[in-house]
C-alpha cells in the first residue's frame, strides 16, 4: 500500500510532530513557560511556517536518545530534529533519510582544569561520561583503541545526568559533541572550573531526519533548511525582508515569490519561503539567538559559517 | 483462714512507675542492653537531625524570585516557590489554571465524600465518580467541548499529570481487573489459561519495559493510519499492567466472600451475571478496597518512571528546573520537595487502608 | 457403574441453552479473537516494518557492538558482539538483584524486629524508617543516592583509605583482588575438605547434644573451621597468593577489585526501599503469631533469644514466605531502574545501547521482556517449593 | 410436584446418591431425616439443581431437570430454598434482600415487589425489622427473613436443609412456629431437620435416609412407633434420647 | 514454696491487685476463685513473672524475684504453668514440645530429654500421640500435652489458669483427672479454676479473690459451707446453681 503521504497528513491535522531532545540548551529547551527554544527547535518552525504558514503549529515531542528513531519509524513524529548525527548505518539501515545538516559538530572532550591535562591523548586510564545510545559512544571506543589507551565508561541516560556525573567528579572526562559541550558546560555550577580539550576526534554533521519512502516531505524538509540558508547569503532577515520584499533583485524575487510551478510541486504555498524568513528568521539569526552571540552558550561560528566567509554552510541555489 | 470483707481503696501507682520517669524506665531503660542501645540511637538522631532542621528550617530562605534570594546558608526553598506553579500544573497555559484546578477541587470533595464514613449515599457518589467525572474532568483538563479550548496532552506536566496518570490507572483498570478475575476463576480452561497468562506476564515485567513498549513500539503495531497521543500510549501501558494487578486483587475479595453467597443468589433464580453485579461483587469491592488504596499507592509512586519515555511528571519537570542555567545548584532542594509531596500522599493513603483494613478484621470477627 | 456415569441426566437440550455447549462455543470465540488480534498485530508489524524499510531477526546479535561497558562479569570489550552484551547486562542484572534480595532480606528482618522492640525509641525509629521509605519512589531514592551521596566523597587522589590496601572515593570502592598463583588448588581442596568437616562436626554436636546435653557452639565452630582450615593450609603448603593491590596510576586506580558507585547506589536503594516493605511483612508474620506462644515459652524458662528462634521465626516463616516471594519478584523488577543512573544492567546496555545502535526494537525489547518472566517464574518456583516444604514440616 | 426416579449421584468416585425414589404431591409436607453424611442435604440440593446429579430423572412441576439453562432458570424460580446458614445477603437491607429477586427474576415493578415482601415480611412477623441490615438482627429473625424472602418468590415448593440447626435453643421455636403455619397454608415442603416435634405435628411423610438410600418411608406415627427397618430404630433410639 | 507479701499491682492507672497476701507451703494445693476481672489471672502470672508487680515481695522457691534475668530465668524453671489455652507449639510435634525445654534450658541431653518427655506423656495417658503434631489433638488431649510439657522440667510449683474452661464437657473431666492424679503425687499446686467439684476434692485451701483483693481464704469444707463474707456468698450462689 501506499505509505500516507505526510504532508497531507500534517496539513489535514493542522500541526507538525516534531521530535527534539529532552533538553539541551541552545537546540532544544523548554523555557521556563514551557516553550521551545534552540537551533533544533528552529528547523521544525521553519518546516511548519513553510508547510502550514504558521510557525507556531508544531507539537513538540521531546525524546530520549533511544526512543528517537523508534519514534520516527513507527510515525509518531513527523521530523526529527533532534542534534542527531547523519550516518552511513542510519541512512541505510534505519529507513531513515537525512535532510541536510544544520550544525557541523565534532566530538570533543572537557576536562576539569585541575586535572591539568591539556590533550586528549593524555587521557589514559581516564573515567569518560558519556550519553547512552549515541555516536559518541562508537566513536569513543575506536579513539581511545586507536591510541592504545585504556578507559571506563560511565553511561548515562540523558544529557543532564552526564553533567551531574561529571560535575559530582564521577569522571575525568566529559565527551560528547563540541556544541553540547559547550551548552553543557554552562550547566556547571563553576563553568569556569572546566575547559574543552581541542582534539575534535570526529565529524559530526547534525541535521534533521525523516522517513524513507516519502520523497515530497524529505523535499520540503531539506528546502525549509536550506531556504534559512540561503536567506542569511541574500541578507534576507525576518526584520528586513518586508522591506527588501519590494527590491528589484530578481535572487530575493524569486525567493519570496517563487513563481511558476516550483512551489506547487513541492506542495507548498507560493510565499512559503519568506513566511520561513519572516517568522523564524535565517540560518544566521537562527544561530546567533539560540547558540552564538546573542545566547548564553555563546559558541563560536567556526566552520558553521557560510561558505562565502570560510565556513561549510552552503545551501544549493533556489532556482 | 482469712476473711477482709472492707473493701480497699484504688491507690495512684508508686510515682517511678507512671510519668516520664516511670515511662522512661519502663520503656527505654528495661535492661542494660536496651539503655546501651538507647543510647547510641539517641546519639544517632541528635547528630543527624539537628543539623538537617537546621539546613531545611532554621537557615532556609522561602521567598524571592531568583537564586539571589538565598543568602541564609540553608536550603533554599526559593526555588521551590519561584516554580511552584510549574510543577503543579507543567506547561499548561497560565490563563486555564482555573480549568485544572475545579478538577482538582471535585476530585477531593469526591474523595473526602468517599473517605468520611458517614457519607450518605455512597454508591452514587462512587458511580459518579467513576463514570461521570471521568468525563467532565476530561472535558475541563483537554478542552474540546463546550467552547472550551484545547490544550494539548504534552502540555500537561508536574503534579498534575502525576495524578492524571495515577488515577486514569487505578480506576481504568478496576472492570480490566475485574474481568481477568472472573475468567481466571472461571471453570472454563481457555479463558482461565488466557486470564493467567494474561496476568502473570503483565506482573512478570518491569513496568519500565512496559512504558518502553507502549511509548515506541506500539504505533509498529497498528495500523499506520491511526496514531494516538503519548500520553494516551504510556495510559494504555500502565492500565494493561495495573489491570493485572488489580485482577489479583479483586481474586482476593472474591475468595473471601462465603459459598453460601452463590448458593442462595442461584437458589434465588438469578443468573451468573446477575448474582456477580448484585451479589458478590458489591461485597467483594468493600473488601477489596484496602488492596485498591495499597496498588494505587504503589502505581502513585510509579508514575515517577514516565520521565524515562520524555514525558513530564513532577518529578521529571522538578529535574527540568534544575537544569535551568539560573537554578543551577539547587538538586537536594528539588528532590527533597518531590520526596515530600509523594511521601505525603503516600503515607495519607497507606494510613487510610491499614485503618480500613483494621476496622474490616474487627468487623468480621464481630 | 462409574464408567457411564457423565450426564446421563442431560437429556435433549437445545443448544443455546446447554451450559456446557454455550461455554464451549464462548471459548472458540475467545480463542479466535485472541488470535485474530495477535494475527492483525503480527500483519501490522510486518507491513510497517516492511513500508519502514526496518529488517528483522536475530543477526544483529552477530555484529561488533563496538561500544565499552563499564562492568562485566565476563570477558569483553568493544569487538565483542552485541549477543555479547546481552549476556553482559543478564549477568550484572543477575548480579544486582541477588545481591539486593540478600541484604535487603537480612535488613527487612532486623528492622522488622526491632520494629517490635521492647525500645520504644528503637520501635519509633524503625517505624519512622519503614514509613519513610517505603512511601517515596523508589526512582527518586536511587536518584538521592546516587546523584546527592556521590557528591560529597572524594576524589581519587583524596581517596579515603584502609591500610594502603583498600580505597573509597568517587570513583567507586577499591579493594585488593586475589591472584590465585602455583598450589593454589590445595587451598581450594582444604575448602572442599572445611565443608566436610562441618557437615561432621554438626553431626558430632548432635550426638554430643544427645549423650549429654552440652550445646555445642556449631555455628561459631563451622564458621571458624570454614575459614581458619584453608588458612592454614594456605600457609603451609605456601601457596603463592599474591594480592592484587589497587594502585592510584594517572587518574584513577588501576588493579584490584573495583565496586563502581551505579552498583553501591542501586543496591543501597533497592535494599532500602525493599527492606522497608520486608520489615512490615515480617512484623506482620510475627505479629500473627498469639502471644501465647510468647508467653509459653517464656513460661518454661526459655530465653527471649531462644524464643524468637525456636518457636516464633519458625511458626512465622509460614506466613511471611508468599509476600516475601512477591517483594523479591519486585526487587527484580525494579532492578531494571539501573537505567537512570547508567548501573550496566539489562535494560540499560542491551535495551538500551544496544538497541539503539541497531534499532532492532522489537527483537531486543521481547528478548528483555522473556528474561524478566523467566527470572520471576525461577524465583516463584524455588519459593513456592521451599513454601511447601515449610509447610510440611508444620503438619 | 416433585419427582425422582432412580437418581444416582457420584462426587468424583464417591456414590453419595444410590436409586433415590421419591414422590412428592401438592401440598404435601415430607420430613427427611437420617445420620450425618447420609446424602440429604444433596438430595434436597438436586432438586433445585445446585447439585448435578448423573443418572435417573428429577421432575419438578412438571418439567424434568435438564443442562438447559431456561429450563434450571424456570424451576429455581419455582422452588424456594432456605438454608441451614441463613445466607443472608449482608450488604442489602432486609428489605432488599426480599425485593431482589421478584424485581430482577420475576421482572415485578419495585413497588409491587416491596409491598408483597412486606406482607411476607409481617407473616413471618418482623415487619418492624424491614429497614434493618441482616448483622443487627438474631439469628431466628435471620431465618425469619430468610423464609420470607424465598416466599417473596410465590413458589410452588419450599425447600429447607435444616434451618434451625444452627440456631440457640430459644430461636428454634421461632422458625419452627413459622415452618408450621407455613404448612397450614398448604405449602409444599420437603424439609431436612432433626426436629421430630415437627415431623409429628406436620409431616405427612417421613423419610429416613442412610449411606445415600432411602431406607425408609413412612407416616409420622407409623415411622415413630413402629420404625421397621433396624437402622431407623438405631437412630431413632440415639436421637430421642435427649 | 511461693510467698507473696503485701504485693501491688498497676496497670497503668488501674490497681488490679491491691496488697495481696499469700502463703503456699511444699506440698500445699490452693485454688484461687472469684468473680471474672477480679486479678487471678494477673495475680498467677505474677507468681513467675509473666507480669510486673510494683509493690511487695513475692518470694518462689525461697528467692525473692527481682529484675535480675538470672534470677526470672531460675525461678521460671522451677515454676510450670499450664495456660486455659494450651499454647503448644504448632510445628513441633508433641514429643518436641516436651523435649524443648529440657535440651535448651535445662541442658539435657536429648535422649534423656526424650526418656523423661515419654515418661510424663504415659503419665498423662496419651504416649501414642507422641510423634503427632497438636493441631492433630482434640482439646483435653493438647491440655494433657500442655501438663506433660510442663512437668518436664521438674518444677516445684505448678500453676493453673483456668486449665479447663477453654474444653468441652467430655474433655474437661481427663484434664481434671490428671491434675488430681497429680496432686495425689504431692505437687505443689496453685489452680485457678472455677471447677468447684476439683476444689472439693483436691485442694488445701480456697482463695477467694474480688476487685483485686484477697476476701476469703479457708479450707475448701468451711469454705463452701460457711462462707464468711457477703461476697463469697453471693459468688458461690451464682456458680453453684448449674
Ligand atoms: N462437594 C462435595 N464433594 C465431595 N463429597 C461431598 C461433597 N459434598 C458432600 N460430600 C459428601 O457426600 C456425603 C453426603 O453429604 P450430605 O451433605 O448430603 O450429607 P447430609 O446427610 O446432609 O449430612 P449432614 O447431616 O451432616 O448435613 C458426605 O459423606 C459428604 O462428605
Ligand atoms: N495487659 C493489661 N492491661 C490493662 N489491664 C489489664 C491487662 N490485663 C488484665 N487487665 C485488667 O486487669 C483486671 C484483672 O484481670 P485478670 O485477667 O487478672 O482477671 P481474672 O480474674 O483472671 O478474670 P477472668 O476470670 O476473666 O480470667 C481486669 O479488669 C482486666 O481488664
Ligand atoms: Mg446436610
Ligand atoms: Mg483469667
Amino acid at each position: 500500500s501506499i505509505s500516507a503521504d505526510t504532508l497531507s497528513t500534517v496539513k489535514k491535522k493542522g500541526y507538525l510532530n516534531c521530535g527534539v531532545s529532552t533538553g539541551l540548551p541552545g537546540f532544544s529547551n523548554p523555557d521556563d513557560k514551557g516553550k521551545w527554544q534552540g537551533l533544533d527547535v528552529d528547523v521544525c518552525r521553519a518546516v511548519a511556517a513553510a508547510a502550514l504558514g504558521d510557525e507556531k503549529k508544531v507539537k513538540y515531542i521531546p525524546l530520549t536518545a533511544k526512543e528517537r528513531f523508534t519514534a520516527l519509524q513507527s510515525g509518531e513524529i513527523d521530523i526529527l530534529s533532534r542534534n542527531t548525527t547523519w550516518t552511513l548505518t542510519r541512512d541505510v539501515s534505519l529507513g531513515l533519510n537525512f535532510a541536510g545538516v544544520n550544525y557541523y559538530d565534532g566530538q570533543g572532550f572537557m576536562v576539569s582544569k585541575s586535572l591539568g591535562v591539556k590533550s586528549a591523548k593524555e587521557l589514559d586510564g581516564a573515567a569518560v561520561c558519556i550519553q547512552s545510545g549515541t555516536t559518541t559512544e562508537l566513536n569513543l571506543a575506536d579513539y581511545f583503541r586507536q591510541h592504545g589507551m585504556k578507559y571506563t565508561p560511565v553511561v548515562f541516560d540523558t544529557s543532564d545526568q552526564t553533567v551531574k556525573g561529571f560535575e559530582a567528579g564521577r569522571c575525568d572526562v566529559l565527551t560528547s559533541d563540541q556544541s553540547q559541550l559547550y551548552a553543557l558546560k554552562i550547566k556547571l555550577s563553576k563553568p569556569n572550573n572546566a575547559m574543552v580539550l581541542p582534539e575534535i576526534i570526529s565529524k559530526e554533521p547534525l541535521g534533521p531526519v525523516v522517513k524513507q519512502g516519502d520523497d515530497k516531505w524529505f523535499n520540503i524538509v531539506k528546502w525549509s533548511l536550506f531556504a534559512m540558508i540561503n536567506a542569511e547569503e541574500l541578507s534576507l532577515a525576518s526584520d528586513n525582508i518586508d522591506a527588501k520584499k519590494k527590491a528589484k533583485n530578481p535572487e530575493v524575487k524569486r525567493f519570496v515569490q517563487s513563481d511558476g510551478p516550483i512551489a506547487k510541486q513541492l506542495g507548498l504555498n507560493q510565499d512559503w519561503a519568506y513566511q520561513v524568513v519572516k517568522q523564524v528568521g535565517n540560518y544566521g539569526e537562527s544561530f546567533d539567538r539560540n547558540v552564538g552571540k546573542n545566547s548564553p552558550l555563546n559558541i563560536d561560528r567556526g566552520v558553521n559559517s557560510l561558505w562565502s566567509k570560510g565556513g561549510f554552510m552552503y545551501a544549493p541555489p533556489m532556482r | 483462714m482469712i476473711h477482709n470483707d472492707n473493701k480497699l481503696p484504688d491507690l495512684p501507682p508508686p510515682k517511678n512507675t507512671t510519668g516520664i520517669i516511670g515511662w522512661a524506665k519502663e520503656n527505654l531503660f528495661s535492661s542494660p542492653l536496651n539503655s546501651i542501645l538507647t543510647i547510641i540511637a539517641g546519639y544517632l538522631l541528635y547528630i543527624s537531625l539537628v543539623p538537617a532542621i537546621e539546613w531545611a528550617f532554621v537557615k532556609a530562605d522561602w521567598l524571592g524570585d531568583s537564586r539571589e534570594a538565598c543568602t541564609s546558608g540553608g536550603a533554599c526553598w526559593v526555588f521551590i516557590t519561584a516554580r511552584l506553579n510549574q510543577f503543579i500544573y507543567g506547561f499548561y497555559p497560565e490563563e486555564l489554571y482555573w480549568r485544572v484546578n475545579i478538577v482538582f477541587a471535585m476530585f477531593s470533595v469526591l474523595v473526602a465524600a468517599l473517605v468520611i464514613e458517614r457519607t450518605p449515599y455512597k454508591g452514587w457518589i462512587a458511580s459518579f465518580a467513576l463514570i461521570v467525572f471521568p468525563v467532565i474532568a476530561f472535558f475541563l483538563l483537554y478542552g474540546g467541548g463546550f467552547d472550551l479550548k484545547i490544550v494539548e496532552t504534552h502540555k500537561w506536566g508536574g503534579l498534575m499529570l502525576t495524578l492524571v496518570l495515577a488515577v486514569v490507572g487505578i480506576v481504568a483498570a478496576l472492570p480490566f481487573g475485574i474481568l481477568l478475575a472472573l475468567g481466571r476463576r472461571s471453570d472454563m480452561p481457555v479463558v482461565k489459561s488466557f486470564c493467567v497468562i494474561f496476568i502473570e506476564i503483565w506482573r512478570g515485567v518491569p513496568l519500565i519495559t512496559v512504558l518502553f513498549m507502549a511509548s515506541v513500539m506500539l504505533p509498529l503495531f497498528i495500523p499506520e493510519e491511526v496514531s494516538f497521543d503519548k500520553l494516551l500510549r504510556a495510559l494504555v501501558g500502565i492500565v494493561m499492567f495495573q489491570s493485572a494487578y488489580m485482577a489479583e486483587v479483586v481474586r482476593g475479595g472474591l475468595q473471601a466472600i462465603p459459598k453460601g453467597q452463590y448458593e442462595a443468589a442461584k437458589a434465588l433464580g438469578l443468573n451468573y451475571w446477575k448474582s456477580m453485579g448484585l451479589i458478590i461483587l458489591p461485597q467483594a469491592l468493600k473488601m477489596m478496597i484496602p488492596g485498591i488504596v495499597n496498588t494505587f499507592i504503589a502505581l502513585f509512586k510509579d508514575t515517577s518512571l514516565v520521565l524515562i519515555i520524555g514525558l513530564f511528571d513532577l518529578l521529571a519537570i522538578v529535574q527540568a528546573g534544575l537544569s535551568d542555567p539560573k537554578w543551577l545548584g539547587y538538586s537536594v532542594e528539588g528532590y527533597v520537595f518531590v520526596a515530600f509531596v509523594f511521601w505525603v500522599f503516600c503515607f495519607g493513603m497507606s494510613q487510610y487502608s491499614q485503618a480500613l483494613e483494621r476496622k474490616l478484621d474487627t468487623g468480621h470477627k464481630s | 457403574m462409574p464408567e457411564n456415569k457423565h450426564n446421563l441426566a442431560t437429556g435433549n437440550v437445545s443448544f443455546w441453552n446447554d451450559p456446557a455447549k454455550r461455554s464451549l462455543v464462548f471459548q472458540a470465540i475467545l480463542f479466535l479473537a485472541v488470535f485474530a488480534v495477535g494475527y492483525i498485530i503480527y500483519q501490522n508489524t510486518q507491513h510497517n516494518l516492511e513500508s519502514r524499510g526496518i529488517t528483522t531477526g536475530f543477526e544483529f546479535l552477530d555484529a561488533e557492538a563496538g561500544f565499552g561497558i563499564i562492568q562485566s562479569l565476563i570477558p569483553y570489550d568493544e569487538t565483542h558482539s552485541y549477543g555479547r552484551t546481552f549476556v553482559v547486562g543478564l549477568l550484572n542484572t543477575i548480579l544486582v538483584a541477588a545481591l539486593g534480595i540478600f541484604f535487603a532480606t537480612i535488613l527487612g528482618f532486623l528492622i522488622g524486629v526491632a520494629r517490635l522492640s521492647h525500645n520504644w525509641l528503637i520501635a519509633r525509629i524503625a517505624a519512622v524508617y519503614i514509613e519513610i521509605f517505603r512511601n517515596i519512589p523508589l526512582l527518586l531514592q536511587i536518584f538521592f543516592w546516587y546523584f546527592a551521596v556521590l557528591r560529597l566523597l572524594p576524589g581519587p587522589r583524596q581517596s579515603l583509605e584502609l591500610a594502603n590496601v583498600a580505597f573509597l572515593n568517587v570513583r567507586g570502592v577499591y579493594l585488593p583482588s586475589p591472584v590465585l598463583g602455583e598450589g593454589f588448588s590445595w587451598v581450594l581442596a582444604a575448602l572442599v575438605l572445611a565443608l566436610i568437616v562441618i557437615f561432621f562436626i554438626k553431626r558430632w554436636a548432635r550426638r554430643r547434644q544427645s549423650e549429654t546435653g552440652d550445646q555445642f557452639p556449631v555455628f561459631w565452630a563451622s564458621l571458624g573451621v570454614l575459614i581458619g582450615l584453608p588458612f592454614i593450609v594456605f600457609l603451609l603448603s605456601g601457596a603463592s597468593l599474591q594480592w592484587e593491590i589497587p594502585e592510584l596510576k594517572g587518574f584513577n586506580f588501576r588493579g584490584g577489585l573495583t565496586i563502581i558507585p551505579e552498583l553501591s547506589a542501586l543496591l543501597i536503594a533497592l535494599t532500602i526501599y525493599t527492606a522497608a516493605f520486608i520489615a512490615e511483612i515480617v512484623r506482620s508474620g510475627i505479629e500473627s503469631i498469639s502471644k501465647g506462644q510468647t508467653e509459653a515459652a517464656r513460661a518454661l524458662g526459655v530465653s527471649p533469644g531462644k524464643t524468637l528462634q525456636l518457636v516464633i521465626i519458625p511458626q512465622a516463616m509460614r506466613v511471611i514466605i508468599p509476600p516475601l516471594t512477591s517483594q523479591y519478584l519486585n526487587l527484580i523488577k525494579n532492578s531494571s531502574l539501573a537505567t537512570a543512573i547508567g548501573y550496566p544492567d539489562l535494560v540499560s546496555v542491551f535495551a538500551g545501547t544496544t538497541l539503539n545502535q541497531t534499532g532492532q526494537a522489537i527483537e531486543v525489547i521481547s528478548m528483555t521482556m522473556a528474561v524478566y518472566l523467566t527470572l520471576s517464574l525461577l524465583v516463584s518456583l524455588f519459593m513456592n517449593w521451599y513454601n511447601k516444604r515449610m509447610a510440611l514440616v508444620e503438619r | 410436584m416433585v419427582e425422582m426416579r432412580n437418581v444416582n449421584k457420584w462426587y468424583g468416585e464417591f456414590h453419595v446418591l444410590k436409586d433415590i425414589n421419591m414422590k412428592v404431591n401438592k401440598g404435601e409436607r415430607i420430613v427427611i431425616c437420617g445420620p450425618s453424611g447420609s446424602g440429604k442435604s444433596t438430595t434436597i440440593r438436586c432438586i433445585n439443581r445446585l447439585e448435578e446429579h448423573q443418572q435417573g430423572e428429577i421432575i419438578v412441576a412438571g418439567t424434568p431437570l435438564t443442562n438447559d439453562v431456561k429450563n434450571i432458570e424456570s424451576i429455581r424460580r419455582e422452588v424456594g430454598m432456605v438454608f441451614q446458614h441463613f445466607n443472608l445477603f449482608p450488604h442489602l437491607t432486609v428489605l432488599e434482600n426480599c425485593c431482589l429477586a421478584p424485581i430482577w427474576v420475576r421482572k415485578k415493578p419495585r413497588k409491587e415487589a416491596m409491598a408483597v415482601a412486606m406482607h411476607y415480611l409481617e407473616r413471618v412477623k418482623i415487619p418492624d425489622q424491614a429497614n434493618k441490615y441482616p448483622g443487627q438482627l438474631s439469628g431466628g429473625q435471620q431465618q425469619r427473613v430468610a423464609i420470607a424472602r424465598s416466599l417473596c418468590m410465590n413458589p410452588e415448593v419450599m425447600l429447607f436443609d435444616e434451618p434451625t440447626s444452627a440456631l440457640d435453643p430459644e430461636m428454634i421455636k421461632e422458625v419452627l412456629d413459622t415452618m408450621i403455619e407455613l404448612a397450614e397454608d398448604g405449602m409444599t415442603m420437603l424439609c431436612v431437620t432433626h426436629e421430630m416435634g415437627f415431623a409429628k405435628t406436620v409431616a405427612n411423610r417421613v423419610i429416613f435416609m442412610d449411606g445415600g438410600q432411602v431406607v425408609e418411608e413412612n407416616e409420622p406415627n407409623e415411622f415413630f412407633n413402629n420404625p421397621q427397618s433396624e437402622r431407623t430404630q438405631l437412630f431413632l433410639s440415639q436421637i430421642l434420647q435427649h
